[in-house]
């Protein structure tokens, strides 16, 4: 299998099916409520959900689309591009495929039709020493790790304590575990956790390069827009090279999330590397474009009126999702230090 | 003694006083009182300006025959270290400080000065500030709010924005074009518009970090006295133009301001397990070196300054602790987030909400007061001498 | 199999076959040698090139009829990976190759492939490029050198600089003017130059690391052929402009030849003490992500290209991997420093000379092919489409 | 004394009679001979050596200037610009106060008259861990650091090993000491040690600021002269703000170090704090300034003939000299880990 990083047909078609729902019930008013009530999106999660989409990443046979991690990239983009507040990240890339892979049959049998049809909404808590989760309130199903691994925990195995976080919307809490949760019936295979971890990382990296690239457009369309000195300010050398570098940080983070998704798909030695990678670049785009496009909006990007913010909050709170730019750069630093940098751990060959 | 030595004899004297002054005198109940412009609040503000007035405290950069002590950039400075140190409440009426006051020594009538002078600094005439319009921001000549001249009087129309403490100031020093046939820059005029005047509507802004501290202004056939022109009719560029070095200039903001933060930097970095890390450590001695920087450059540039006025190096300033300020709150934000996935203690849990929405002011001070693109091209030209772009 | 499949196991294949050919007929004596201009080593390195040829890798990217293998962009840079992975020799005629055989293929008279291809291929001829001026450089446009039509000769006067190769090259693709009265993109013609004519002087410039890969080329009185134009007279623009995306683009240069230079950033950083530091292994960290992110924006933008042609996205890789590059430089000069301080092993201190030379060589990438300046315009305006300066 | 930040007239009359000397002996011809010839400039040696300039911070009585220390860093600023190759630093700021305070009586007769003459010329290798100094083998006297306290050896007591610098001018060499060098009659008495560190420290970080000055200057002069486009460079809004942020960086430095000098000599309790800020922000500084002054000479810049270079490799060395920035980064995250940030230790009243 080549890697076609986001170019194959596939990949187009599943973005595009998400991209219609979502343009058509998620524009900007949409976003804008959502943002003011408070509810969490139960009709555009209804709305996804009738596409099949949450079982992407699982074979046709047992009731998903089959297709292959890197052809779910450029709908992962289009989500972030979209701002929709969904768990949809967790759901189709990291529960949904890591219970397909990782459960006994009783405990797929039991969960995965009311994942796969949009019933049960999902999280998962899975970097080291953490246990807060996006969505954490309104999931039926929780991947939560454990010293000893992964754990698959139900809606009345754990409370929530709802934490703060830049965008409420995506309503980050922490998953208390009731006591006798840990259950040995309720643990994943072997495995699992590292699994759910790559998931979730090369995932949310494209979601959040989906976030950086609406920041980007809605700033260059206001450069060409708004006029000062008599003349649009994207006339302006500063302005220019501002979005000329927002441009280069989120083009060139982009594949990264592809080539992860990829390497993991294929079991390739440099998978983990790869998804650091991708987290990391994500992280240190986002903050760029979002730095830019913040400064290059003038006074009108403060507004709560103007949508701006809403991006900018959810590339805060995903900067620091499953893993900081920080956690990913000493992981690759350390990858570095253990291996020669011609080894295939660091640099796989495709 | 050498007149060195006495000055510096001086000036530690000083900052004893105001210190002690300080410590006895700030009230407690102020301290982290919200929000800060709130019907209650702005009373016990108000209650705490004639407090700094009748111990002679509320503008000791004014000169003496105004009521103020005649005191030179040294000992501002000092005051707001002292000031700041002890937490006190953030001044309320600093337009007519800061702004209008000196503005009016330097371009009004005796008239005009008798008239205002007094109520600022007894805090019974609080000032906003109307330079920026929708369409006139880092281009201030551009604005467009028009005041026809019918007899002795102004007809004013337009849109103030982004206006500080709109909803609560007595009087606006505000900037309205008089001549719309004359070039960009000529034709504007400087006033003193009231705030309780007919056609005034308030409207404050809901910013990204949920706060309504600015607003806008809409002036609807305003009537304004022509005896209400600061300078000469016309002349207003001018006037602003000096009326904001003042702005960007020294003495509103010391190093001590940013203690907290770095304290709070300092707890959160030892509470997300980075006490020991190298990276961390790094991390923070960056911040404490900026903070350093700018407390020296500020006490540089009033060495230097003989007469408490300062050029374009005044850039330096804001350009400076802006983006000090803002990578101090970027940091924060991920310890606050990493303290907060990892669990950590409630007493900084509860201050992340806090952080966030200052966060947010932070990054928007990058553009207010000029942004730093224009305190860029402002160094460029006038400190440097780099010649001026192709328009 | 799928096509694709098919595809990835001829990649596979073709990966293999340069590999295995590769780690057999490398000459190992030619790894390190220095200088690689000393007339010794240029002879090996013709020497190498002839190997290439007679084994058909030349120029795998030339159409098949020219002598090439018409590899599209995948196989091109699985050969360039390979072939700096294998510390293959650096090619000799890199202008010949990529740029004026490509370019006489497009623009070229029958004649003129016939006369000039062949000996690129063999080697038998090296190229230089004479496009920058001492007045010309990011403004490429304002060159001076001028051409007179002469019955059928042009006479060259003028002067190149930055040219690199000018002491071996047998030949100049040049760019010279030859209507002084036209606006300045008109009349200016694409011409080659034999620089065994008379007229021609070549001064290498000493560079700020003690090299002399460049050259500042005199021409006095030169005799051209006006048969030697390509494409129209005064068409010499338009030439360029297809030449130099050709010579930003893909393919140049694979991730793997930053690979070495992280492993040496490997063992400084092990050396001085920084296996087990948060902050040193952050930095490593930083730098294998942008290394990586290189080769997926290389690889992507190969996958998206089916004719293997580049747009103004080519302006990414020039400014990605120069700043990378330097900032990979600036890292080991700190690394370099601080074991040299501390004391190490010799064969690290050995090292930083050479590593200090290709410090200030990797800065100068920044401004050569077009200022990184220049290529953040050309992303600003033709990729996202914002408008153009005021002129 | 209040902190005049350089501006008084003590500081200015000696930093105008070091200038007037260097100017008029080290110009661009001098330092480029300086730089070919690969010899040590004695000439110049000797003329700073007729101002008495060695013993400024000794008091009068022993045959010094008494100055203050902050009246030395204007001075040392102007050395930095000027591009001359001496030990300046060392000797003014480090080896000769030193030994005036520390050393005993036999030891100052013995050696203040030469050093302070300028027939002896002096090093000092001060920094933890290391024994690599500038102009070692030039040096008659050479002030190191062991594990219990800082030695002066003198020339028959060590050998020098060349080492490798970007800026071969300033001779950087390690010196190995002869196996009885460290006698307990060449130790120092307490204190010495920490005091030449400090004064090593905001002294560089003084040169340093000067090397940032002058790179800035002959960058912005020449945006002004050189034309493309059919206008001066200097008028592109790119360049503007790359030059001015280069000025911010410099001039935000600068009085960091004057501040550093005069902590020190009041003996304030944040003067390891502030000589660390000096150190780390004139590094700051002067890797700003020199990426932007090479970029911004375009072509010419990477000429031999131009003389940017002189000082672009000045200030690489003197960036790593005395602790890199991230050493003095660390220092002063510690500092602020081990006491509240309103502490005097880290901010001192004055």
């Amino acid at each position: 299998m080549t890697l076609s990083y986001g170019s194959d047909a596939t990949s187009t078609e599943l973005a595009a099916g998400l991209s219609d729902v979502l343009s058509a019930k998620c524009d900007l008013d949409h976003v804008r409520r959502v943002w003011s009530e408070g509810e969490f999106d139960r009709s555009l999660w209804d709305e996804v959900s009738s596409l099949s989409f949450w079982g992407a990443l699982i074979p046709e046979a047992d009731g998903g689309l089959g297709v292959r991690s890197e052809d779910v990239v450029r709908s992962l983009e289009e989500f972030g591009y979209s701002g929709a507040s969904l768990p949809l990240t967790e759901t189709v890339a990291v529960v949904v495929p890591t219970i397909h892979r990782f459960a006994d049959d009783e405990m797929r049998d039991r969960l995965l039709p009311g994942l796969l049809s949009g019933a049960s909404v999902s999280t998962a808590a899975v970097m080291p020493g953490g246990t807060v989760a996006l969505f954490a309130d309104v999931a039926d199903v929780a991947l939560v790790a454990a010293e000893d691994g992964l754990y698959v925990l139900e809606r009345d195995q754990f409370t929530v304590e709802p934490v703060h976080s830049p965008d409420p919307t995506s309503r980050l809490g922490r998953i208390k575990p009731r006591p006798d949760a840990f259950t040995p019936h309720a643990r994943l295979g072997e495995g699992a956790l590292d699994e759910a971890r790559l998931r979730a990382v090369w995932a949310t990296a494209a979601v959040l390069n989906g976030v950086s690239r609406r920041m980007l457009d809605l700033t260059v369309e206001h450069t060409k827009q708004r006029e000062q000195f008599g003349r649009a300010i994207g006339t302006f050398q500063a302005v220019k090279h501002l979005a000329a570098d927002a441009w280069v940080a989120v083009e060139s983070s982009r594949p990264c999330s592809w080539y992860a998704a990829y390497a993991h798909q294929e079991g390739l030695p440099d998978a983990a590397v790869a998804a650091s990678v991708a987290m990391a670049s994500a992280s240190d785009a986002a903050r760029l474009v979002g730095d830019s496009a913040l400064q290059l909006h003038g006074g009108i990007g403060f507004t709560w009126e103007h949508p701006l913010h809403f991006w900018l909050k959810r590339g805060k709170l995903l900067e620091h999702s499953y893993g900081s730019r920080q956690f990913h750069l000493r992981t690759l630093g350390v990858a570095i230090r253990d291996e020669q940098a011609g080894s295939e751990a660091l640099f796989a060959d495709v | 003694m050498t007149t060195e030595t006495a000055a510096a004899k001086d000036l530690a004297a000083w900052r004893a006083e105001i210190r002690q002054w300080l410590s006895a005198n700030v009230p407690r109940d102020l301290v982290g009182a919200r929000p800060l412009t709130s019907p209650e609040v702005l009373e016990r503000r108000r209650a705490w300006e004639r407090v700094l007035y009748d111990n002679g405290y509320a503008a000791i950069h004014w000169p003496v025959e105004y009521g103020g002590k005649g005191m030179g950039a040294a000992h501002r400075m000092i005051f707001q270290e002292e000031y700041e140190r002890a937490s006190a409440p953030p001044r309320l009426n600093i337009q007519g400080l800061m702004l209008v006051g000196p503005t009016l020594m330097q371009h009004g009538t005796p008239e005009q000065r008798s008239r205002w002078l007094q109520p600022i600094l007894r805090c019974e005439e609080v000032w906003c500030q109307g330079f920026s319009e929708p369409e006139a921001g880092s281009d201030l000549a551009a604005l467009r709010t028009s005041a026809r001249v019918v007899g002795d009087r102004y007809v004013i129309n337009g849109q103030k924005i982004w206006t500080s403490g709109a909803t609560y100031a007595d009087w606006m020093f505000a900037l309205v074009r008089t001549d719309p046939d004359a070039p960009k820059h000529r034709g504007i005029t400087a006033v003193l518009i009231d705030m309780r005047s007919p056609g005034i509507e308030v409207r404050p802004i809901r910013q990204i970090n949920g706060r309504r501290t600015f607003a806008e202004v809409f002036l609807d056939d305003v009537e304004v006295p022509v005896a209400n022109t600061v300078g000469e009719m016309g002349d207003g560029w001018n006037v602003a133009m000096s009326a904001l070095v003042l702005e960007r200039g020294i003495g509103r903001r010391s190093y001590v301001k940013y203690l907290p933060l770095l304290q709070e930097l300092r707890h959160l970095a030892i509470a997300s397990g980075g006490a020991d890390d190298s990276a961390t450590l790094e991390e923070l001695g960056w911040h404490v070196m900026q903070v350093c920087r700018y407390r020296h450059h500020v006490g540089r540039t009033i060495a230097e300054s003989s007469d408490g006025r300062f050029g374009p190096e005044a850039s330096l300033n804001k350009l400076f602790w802006s983006e000090m300020e803002a990578a101090i709150y970027e940091t924060g934000m991920r310890l606050h987030a990493l303290a907060t996935a990892t669990g950590t203690e409630p007493a900084l849990s509860e201050r992340y909400p806090l952080w966030e929405a200052d966060y947010w002011h932070a990054r928007a001070t990058r553009i207010f007061a000029g942004s730093n693109q224009i305190q860029r091209n402002i160094i460029a030209e006038r400190v440097l001498g780099m010649p001026k772009e192709k328009r």
